[in-house]
């Protein structure tokens, strides 16, 4: 095994937090998105790197169906940023902020 | 002399609901130029009511319960007790509201679309209750989520319904990226994804700091998905700016998905009498989060302006009083079976009171009456009817005896009792109470104040009629007819123990 | 069984069916009801005689009649009827005087054409019923039953002019301060029943008997002494006594209590409502006999009472001012007699005194009716003339009132004074309650006949009293049957003529000595002697009587001589001060006025206030607070994303680490 | 069946009255209340001596069934009545018939929803009062919240909604107090009972078998279930402090509706009170007697002070309400026959004289539409027959002897003054005594200013006569006062029977 499973661990933590980084920081919509795909890959480097670890193919055909299912999400997604800069002229997450309290 | 079915026939709900989806894509596509809503919703609710038949069929008949449950698919989705009976709490909620959304999206284009993502959302839900592995709950409440963000967005051309689909989506992908790391975090631990067989490997694991993070972020995607505290945000705005059926759908159905994913995740996956040894308290964490969302969504509601606002807010301090079921668990557990069922049988009453409710604001905004407390003045003088089906719905919220809502939420708090947890009850009782208060508040309106002289009430949709009465006629029924309801959610919730 | 005491019963319900009567059917009625009324007191008065007749053959008669609550495993609580020598006397007295006062009405309110008549009658025939059930009760709930609606019926009937605010007012106070006595009464009741099981006046288990055996036995009662409780209880009943005879210091209601018709104040004063309450120490005496505190008080009471009344009645100018304060004073006698142990006395003023204040109450409503309803007697004078029969009947009742021999009112009052001086020989702190009535005597004397001689004697001083208004057979006839009575019905018990000439002629002190043994006189006298260890000193009875009609007569010709005159003034306004302070009822009304407006009524409205900002405040507090807490929790929700998304990421966070701290992961 | 009979009739009663027009809605819903009226009076006719059916006496009327199979605790369907029961439920009927007649003036709106509520309130009460199931019985403690809200929100005087909504919030909370509490003795007695039944509860109670929940002693947890029970009882009673709902309830509710509220509804609380309080937790209610008894006695005097300072007659019936239930505390309190005897013939006799009182007051605002002492006086003059039954009424709710309300006052007094289980008991009743007085004395000023004296009307309103349908309930409700007063024993008998068994809790025969 060329590096130790921590370094998997550390690694998908990481880029977890550079993806929730980037949910935090950015306001458009379509970098939101991107950061939260980043984050599914953080848990994907999990899934995967494990699976080879115990030594069954679960993580990995796991990984395999996440990928897709972020696809269906991301389509969805640009459907209603799609919406959302008909609407709003803009893909500012923060300005569509009419209902609160 | 007894004819068995083929066990995949146990799944027989879900295949209905999808092909219903794919009829309707059929339908809508042969007919793509013109709107056929009555077909369009008639197919669908045949499809919903179809599925909620045979579930309750099922039921009755103790397929899958008495500790037989039918596992398909190499263990990766389970036919139980309590599959069945939130299959039933999805697919009645699932009716009412096509029957309602009938008047409601009567004028809207893509119709076709609406009714099929709602009957896929059904399916993915149903899904999640079946699901017996953590890759069938994780793609079961994708299918259930994507077509939601969808629906609630369905008006494209109005703001708010934009705003609450933006604002759930990112929330949602947010929180299901953070449930698929939490998920991940087992795997890293356990190396196995079936829920029992992660029971089987939990107690012998390595790093309890991991798995400890894995069961927190798991624990905080059920939260998004029941809209409890803290991944409550996206559920007022949401709630608010969806189409009215629509918010009756995530709020009473979505909710009730949320809740039995978490059930059967945090029972057969992470039994509490292993993990308390390993030092991870779930069921502390729970309660931590059981209270602050009674308070909150209570709390919040109380000072609402806004019907449908309002409405949200107590449906999220309903979530607070479901997640009893869990946070009132004991290890040992003398009277857990109690606890869990209670959870479910307020579900399960929930589902049609909050649909109720919801679909009568649907109404007023058909009437266009007008979002705030005092737009809905004196209406009982011109809709006396629909006004008696909520003030049903309503009191059976605050848990006033005229509907089940009065038994559910008693026997939760019995449950939290039993247990010893009063001072769960308590806070419960508390928030009743101001619940009482704001639902008042639109009874106060309707009832007691005077009606503008500038409102016409001068038409009655059907669609919305009928389901708002049939939800306050199911309420109201479940009151003497209890029994049922508990004793099917006390078996399905034995069987999960067991 | 006699005959009679089969039918006694019906004494108070004849009454009770001629209320219903009135009430129902009065209006349709010729007479509005009185005939009924008449019919129904004469009959209960013919029952009565019968009774008295069958009691002095030696007859007694004790009967349960009525369970009222039957106690399964506990004691019942039960209605009956007690007939000895004591009721059968006040049954008389109370019939005869009640059915003299419905002839009398007919031609006082009749007459007169007073609208409510059907109401009058109705309230005069329960206040009948009341009375005389009142009268034979055999117990003390019964006769606390029958004592409250005595007040109800004079609250009804002083309000009978309800249409003008004075008798409204009169109404209220006379029942709100009987009520306060009632309070110490019932809690008296409860307390008697409570400790010896009964209520019952007579018989071996009667509760004066237990009380005595109780005493004796060293008992004690929620940890207080048998003789110390007895006592506290004999004086919580007492209050109800002091409240309805109208004893000092709750006898404010009385005066006011004129607003009502004047045949009420006749009923009210002679033979019912202020009678009942020194009938109720004389029907359960062996119980205050065994007490020598009680006793003390009771005659303490009664003689500071008698002379503070006295005073009073001095200088009022109504006439019914003036004889309701005579009526307060001779009831104060009636107490002292009882607190000094001569309850033959007191029994007898108690009988002497219905006759003669019954007949000086009608005379003063026939005054009334001939003055065409002017009551003050500085603008009467020379009715003398006017009005025979009212003068001379008058003048025969306030002899007795004065207490000149041979009036009844002299055999009674001197005896209560001798038994007092006796008393009073042995131990010299009841000389003060002595001296007191015997001043009283004085100024009982003076007021009565300033009162005559302004009334009658003179000349017509108003165009009223110069050409008043006749009056009718119904109002003579019940004038001459109780001036006969005012002037003979002392015979019966001259005290001094039978020690002097050594003759057996005390029959009132035979008679109430006669029937159960536990409520005979001799018996009493054992008690007040052995068990309250009163002695009596041997003193002869004609001194103290001379000395006793000294004074009368000389306060009686001093008010003559100064009033019956052409021109009468008053001279006891150079007094100045002291006057003032009498005239003004000693500030009494004051005081009380001030209990129930300044101290009550403020304490009320601060205990309002309290509630209102206090206790309802803090529920209504609980209800801002909770929302203002609402409005807090909402602003969470700014509705901005990217804010959710960093409260949750927070979230998180926070517990992540909480929990992890919590279950030791690291 | 014959209880099964009265709920049903009621509650289809209502939903009839709801559908039928506003102008026949008050005679129908009469009609209609006739019945559960005759079923009532007709069970007090075959009604038979059985003993306190909490502690082990034979239901009478009973019928039971499985209701919920709750594991391991079954839900049933359970009614029956006793000798306290009964009368309660005698009172209930009436006093729903006669608000109903006593409702056809004063509402002119709206009258097919009023009635209907007014039925559906009739189904809870008669429900509370034969429920022998605790959760059955919740469910009809709840019921009755409903439709008074409705009623006081909708037919209401200016402050209505205030009224209605406090109201219905705080006796709500009293009452998850009360379940909280209840529940936690339930699942503490643990497998020594397996039903909600109320009677088995308190048998097992009885017989110590409660143990430990969550952490709390079986002794700790007895006390803490009574207060919670206890607290939610007093705010039903109500009992000062937790009494403040009430009076705003009164002076807005139509006096229909309060003469139920009054009539019937406080007796929910006192009946409670003795079912469970003094019933099942009969040790820790002597252990508190002192507390108890002081509350009780702060009531009296209180609410009696109260009354005194207001000036609106419903706001002073009202408050001294809250002064007469303080005397039934005080009479369940002493743990003796005639205490507990007393206690609950005072709370049929204050329903009846309440109730009478309340309506009188309604038929005077019906033809003068003021309720203020100040903005009227010399009524009698204008209408005597209306008056004379005021003065009646109040009287009777003097504690006037031959009247109801004395035998019930003197069953108190009697019974507390005897009591062992209170110490310095007759100290403690003189005080609570003290309470007739005060009656007197805001009950005769009261009359004064408005019924005597020359006549004045501040409204201006011409006052015809009062029709006979506002006279008729009257003369019924005194006609039962004088009745009772003079007969206690139409009730007293029964309710003895039922009370003993109580009363020998506190070591009284």
């Amino acid at each position: 095994m060329a590096a130790p499973m921590e370094a998997y661990l550390l690694l998908s933590a990481a880029l977890f937090c550079v993806g929730l980084f980037g949910v935090l920081t950015r306001r458009n919509a379509l970098m939101f998105l991107i950061s939260v795909e980043l984050m599914l890959n953080a848990a994907n480097i999990n899934l995967v790197a494990f699976s080879l670890y115990h030594g069954n193919l679960t993580g990995q055909t796991f990984a395999l169906f996440v990928i897709a299912l972020a696809a269906a999400e991301v389509a969805i997604g640009l459907g209603i940023i799609m919406v959302l800069n008909r609407q709003y002229d803009d893909v500012d997450v923060t300005r569509a902020a009419t209902m609160r309290w | 002399m007894t004819y068995q079915l083929a066990p995949w026939t146990a799944i027989a709900p879900m295949l209905v609901l999808v092909i219903t989806a794919m009829v309707l894509y059929i339908v809508d596509s042969i007919y793509p130029e013109r709107e056929h809503p009555q077909l369009l919703s008639g197919i669908s609710v045949a499809g919903t009511v179809t599925a909620m038949a045979i579930a309750i069929w099922y039921l009755a008949a103790g397929t899958g319960q008495h500790g037989g449950e039918i596992v398909l698919f190499w263990d990766q989705l389970v036919v139980d007790g309590m599959a069945l009976f939130f299959t039933v709490i999805f697919t009645a909620v699932a009716s009412l509201v096509i029957v309602a959304s009938y008047d409601y999206v009567r004028a809207q284009p893509h119709q076709g679309e609406y009714y099929s993502l709602l009957l896929l959302a059904t399916t993915g839900m149903a899904l999640m209750a079946s699901a017996n592995s953590l890759v069938m709950v994780f793609i079961a409440l994708e299918l259930a989520s994507l077509p939601s963000y969808a629906l609630v967005s369905y008006l494209k051309r109005n703001r708010g319904s934009v705003e609450a689909g933006l604002k759930y989506f990112l929330l949602g992908a947010l929180s299901s990226t953070i449930f698929l790391y939490g998920i991940s975090l087992v795997y890293v631990e356990t190396g196995v994804l079936q829920l029992t067989a992660i029971a089987g490997t939990v107690g012998e694991i390595e790093n309890v700091a991991i798995l400890g993070f894995g069961v927190v972020l798991l624990i905080l995607g059920f939260a998004f998905k029941t809209a409890s505290v803290p991944f409550h945000f996206w559920a007022p705005e949401a709630y608010e700016g969806a189409p009215t059926p629509i918010s009756a759908f995530i709020s009473s159905a979505s909710k009730a998905a949320g809740f039995v994913i978490a059930f059967r995740v945090l029972i057969e996956a992470f039994p509490y009498e292993v993990l308390l040894e390993l030092g991870i308290d779930w069921v502390l964490m729970i309660q931590v989060i059981a209270v602050a969302t009674m308070l909150l969504g209570n709390f919040a509601a109380a000072v609402q302006e806004n019907v449908k606002r309002m409405l949200a807010y107590s449906s999220i301090g309903h979530a607070g009083y479901a997640l009893i079921g869990l946070a009132a668990l004991t290890n040992p557990g003398g009277t857990n079976d109690l606890v869990l069922a209670a959870a479910m049988m307020h579900l399960l009453v929930y589902g049609f009171m909050n649909t109720g409710a919801f679909l009568f604001v649907a109404l007023g905004e058909h009437w266009g009456v007008g979002r705030t407390f005092e737009d809905y003045n004196g209406l009982a003088t011109q809709a006396p009817i629909a006004c008696v089906a909520v003030t049903v719905v309503l009191l059976s919220l605050a848990g006033l005896p005229v509907g089940g809502g009065f038994l559910s939420k008693y026997v939760l708090f019995m449950g939290a009792v039993s247990a010893g947890f009063w001072w769960l009850a308590a806070v419960g009782a508390v928030v009743s109470a101001l619940s009482l208060f704001y639902y008042a508040r639109l009874l106060k309106a309707i009832w007691i104040e005077s009606p503008p002289s500038t409102r016409v009430v001068d038409e009655y949709p059907v669609g919305l009629y009928t389901a708002i009465v049939l939800a306050a006629l199911l309420t109201v029924v479940l009151l003497p007819a209890f029994f049922a309801v508990a004793e099917t959610a006390q078996i399905a919730a034995v069987d999960l123990f067991a | 069984m006699d005959a009679a005491f089969t039918y006694a019963p019906l004494i108070a319900l004849f009454p009770l069916a001629s209320f219903v009567i009135a009430l129902a059917f009065g209006k349709y009625l010729p007479t509005r009801g009185a005939l009924p009324g008449i019919v129904a007191t004469g009959a209960s008065l013919l029952v009565s005689v019968w009774v008295a007749a069958a009691v002095w053959q030696g007859h007694v008669h004790h009967e349960v009649l009525y369970t009222w609550i039957a106690g399964e495993d506990v004691v019942s609580l039960e209605f009956g009827i007690l007939l000895d020598p004591l009721s059968a006397l006040m049954l008389v007295v109370v019939s005869l005087i009640s059915f003299l006062v419905h002839v009398f009405s007919l031609g006082y309110m009749n007459a007169e054409g007073e609208t409510g008549l059907p109401r009058y009658y109705a309230e005069l025939g329960l206040f009948s019923f009341s009375m005389l059930a009142f009268v034979y009760a055999d117990n003390l709930l019964m006769a606390f039953i029958f004592f409250e609606l005595v007040g109800v019926c004079s609250y009804l009937l002083i309000g009978f002019w309800f249409r003008d605010g004075a008798p409204a007012s009169a109404q209220k106070k006379a029942f709100l301060v009987t009520r306060f006595g009632d309070y110490f009464f019932l809690i008296g009741v409860v307390g008697i029943l409570a400790t010896f099981g009964t209520t019952t006046f007579v018989g071996s288990e009667g509760f004066p008997q237990l009380a005595e055996a109780a005493i004796a036995g060293g008992e004690t009662f929620w940890g207080i002494d048998a003789s110390q409780w007895v006592t506290l209880l004999g004086l919580l009943v007492l209050g109800g006594v002091i409240g309805k005879s109208a004893q000092f210091p709750l006898h404010t209601w009385l005066p006011d209590a004129m607003e009502g018709p004047t045949t009420v104040s006749a009923l009210i004063h002679a033979a019912t409502m202020v009678a009942a309450g020194v009938y109720l120490v004389a029907r359960m005496f062996g119980f205050y006999a065994v007490s020598p505190t009680a006793l003390a008080i009771i005659a303490f009471v009664g003689a500071f009472t008698a002379l503070f009344a006295a005073t009073m009645g001095v200088v009022k100018d109504d006439i019914k001012q003036v004889l309701a304060y005579s009526t307060i004073s001779q009831y104060g006698y009636m107490m002292l007699g009882l607190g000094v142990g001569g309850y033959v006395a007191a029994v007898f003023h108690l009988m002497n005194h219905a006759f003669f204040k019954a007949l000086l109450f009608l005379g003063a409503g026939s005054v009334i009716v001939a003055m065409h309803h002017k009551q003050n007697m500085w603008e009467m004078g020379g009715l003398k003339e006017h009005l025979p029969v009212t003068y001379w009947t008058f003048l025969a009742g306030s002899l007795a009132l004065a207490g000149i021999v041979p009036f009844s009112g002299f055999w009674s009052k001197d005896e209560v004074l001798f038994e007092a001086l006796l008393l009073g020989a042995e131990a010299p702190i009841f000389i003060a309650a002595y001296a007191m009535a015997l001043a009283a005597v004085f100024l009982t004397g003076f007021y009565t006949f300033r009162m005559v001689a302004l009334t009658f004697h003179g000349e017509a001083r108003t165009d009223d009293a110069a050409t008043p208004h006749g009056v009718g057979w119904s109002i003579k006839f019940p004038l001459v049957v109780l001036g006969v009575l005012a002037t003979v019905a002392g015979l019966i018990n001259m005290k001094p003529v039978a020690v002097v000439a050594d003759l057996d002629i005390l029959y009132l002190e035979t008679w109430l000595d006669a029937g159960f043994e536990t409520t005979a006189y001799g018996t009493y006298t054992t008690l007040v002697t052995e068990v309250a260890g009163f002695s009596y000193a041997d003193i002869g009875p004609l001194l103290p009587a001379i000395i006793a009609l000294v004074l009368a007569v000389a306060g009686a010709a001093l008010g003559y001589r100064t009033y019956a005159v052409a021109e009468p003034t008053e001279p006891v306004k150079r007094l100045g001060g002291a006057y003032d302070l009498v005239r003004a009822n000693y500030y009494q009304d004051e005081f009380q006025v001030w209990l129930a407006e300044g101290f009550t009524a403020r304490l009320a409205r601060a205990a309002d206030s309290f509630d209102q900002i206090v206790i309802d405040g803090t529920v209504n507090g609980i209800s801002t607070v909770s929302l203002r807490a609402g409005s807090r929790v909402r602003r969470l929700q700014r509705g901005i994303v990217t804010n959710y998304a960093a409260l949750m990421a927070a979230s998180i966070v926070a517990l992540l680490l909480l929990f992890a701290v919590y279950g030791g992961w690291f | 069946m014959l209880i099964e009979a009265m709920l049903l009739v009621t509650l289809v009663g209502a939903l009839v009255v709801f559908a039928s027009p506003n102008r026949y809605a008050g005679r129908l819903a009469f009609a209609i209340s006739l019945l559960p009226l005759g079923i009532s009076l007709w069970l007090y006719h075959r009604f038979e001596a059985v003993g306190n059916i909490f502690l082990g006496g034979d239901p009478a009327f009973e019928t039971r069934a499985i209701w919920i199979d709750l594991q391991p605790y079954a839900i049933e369907w359970w009614v029956g009545v006793d000798g306290i029961s009964l009368p309660l439920l005698v009172l209930a009927t009436i006093l729903a018939t006669l608000a109903i007649v006593s409702a056809w003036t004063p509402i002119d709106e709206r009258e097919s929803q009023f009635y209907g509520l007014i039925l559906i309130l009739e189904t809870g009460l008669i429900g509370v009062f034969v429920a022998l199931d605790f959760i059955l019985w919740f469910v009809f403690w709840e019921v009755v919240l409903i439709p008074m809200y409705l009623l006081i929100g909708i037919w209401g005087g200016p402050r209505r909604k205030y009224a209605a909504i406090k109201f219905f919030v705080y006796t709500n909370v009293a009452s998850l107090a009360m379940f909280i509490g209840f529940v936690a003795i339930v699942f503490g007695l643990g497998d020594a009972v397996a039903t909600f039944g109320m009677p088995e509860i308190t048998a097992a109670l009885h017989d110590g078998q409660l143990g430990a929940l969550a952490g709390l002693d079986a002794a700790t947890l007895k006390l803490a279930a009574f207060l919670a029970i206890f607290a939610g009882f007093a705010v039903k009673v109500p009992m000062v402090p937790v009494h403040t709902w009430l009076p705003d309830a009164h002076v807005e509710a139509p006096s229909p509706v309060s003469v139920l509220l009054a009539g019937v509804l406080l007796k929910m609380g006192t009946y409670a009170l003795l079912r469970f309080n003094f019933t099942m937790f009969d040790d820790v209610a002597q252990q508190l007697a002192v507390p108890i008894a002081i509350l009780a006695v702060i009531s009296v005097i209180y609410g009696a002070m109260l009354a005194l300072a207001q000036s609106d007659l419903k706001r002073i019936v009202a408050y001294s309400s809250i002064s007469s239930m303080g005397y039934v505390i005080l009479g369940l309190v002493a743990y003796t026959t005639y205490g507990v005897g007393g206690a609950t013939f005072q709370m049929i006799s204050h329903g009846l004289i309440s109730g009478l009182m309340f309506m009188v007051v309604g038929v005077i605002y019906n033809q003068t539409h003021t309720r203020m002492v100040g903005d009227m006086a010399g009524l009698a003059d204008r209408m005597p027959v209306v008056v004379g039954v005021f003065v009646a009424g109040a009287f009777a709710y003097m504690g006037l002897p031959l009247m109801s309300g004395f035998a019930a006052e003197f069953m108190i007094f009697y019974g507390a003054f005897e009591s062992t289980v209170v110490p310095s008991a007759p100290l403690v009743t003189a005080v609570a005594m003290f309470g007739i007085v005060i009656v007197a004395g805001y009950l005769l000023w009261a009359m004064q200013q408005s019924l005597f004296g020359p006549f004045r009307l501040e409204t201006d309103e011409p006052l015809g006569r009062a029709p006979i349908q506002d006279i008729a309930p009257l003369f019924v409700l005194l006609a039962l006062i004088i009745l009772l007063g003079v007969d206690p024993d139409i009730f007293v008998t029964m309710i003895q029977d039922a009370a003993d068994p109580v009363a020998a809790l506190g070591g009284d025969t």
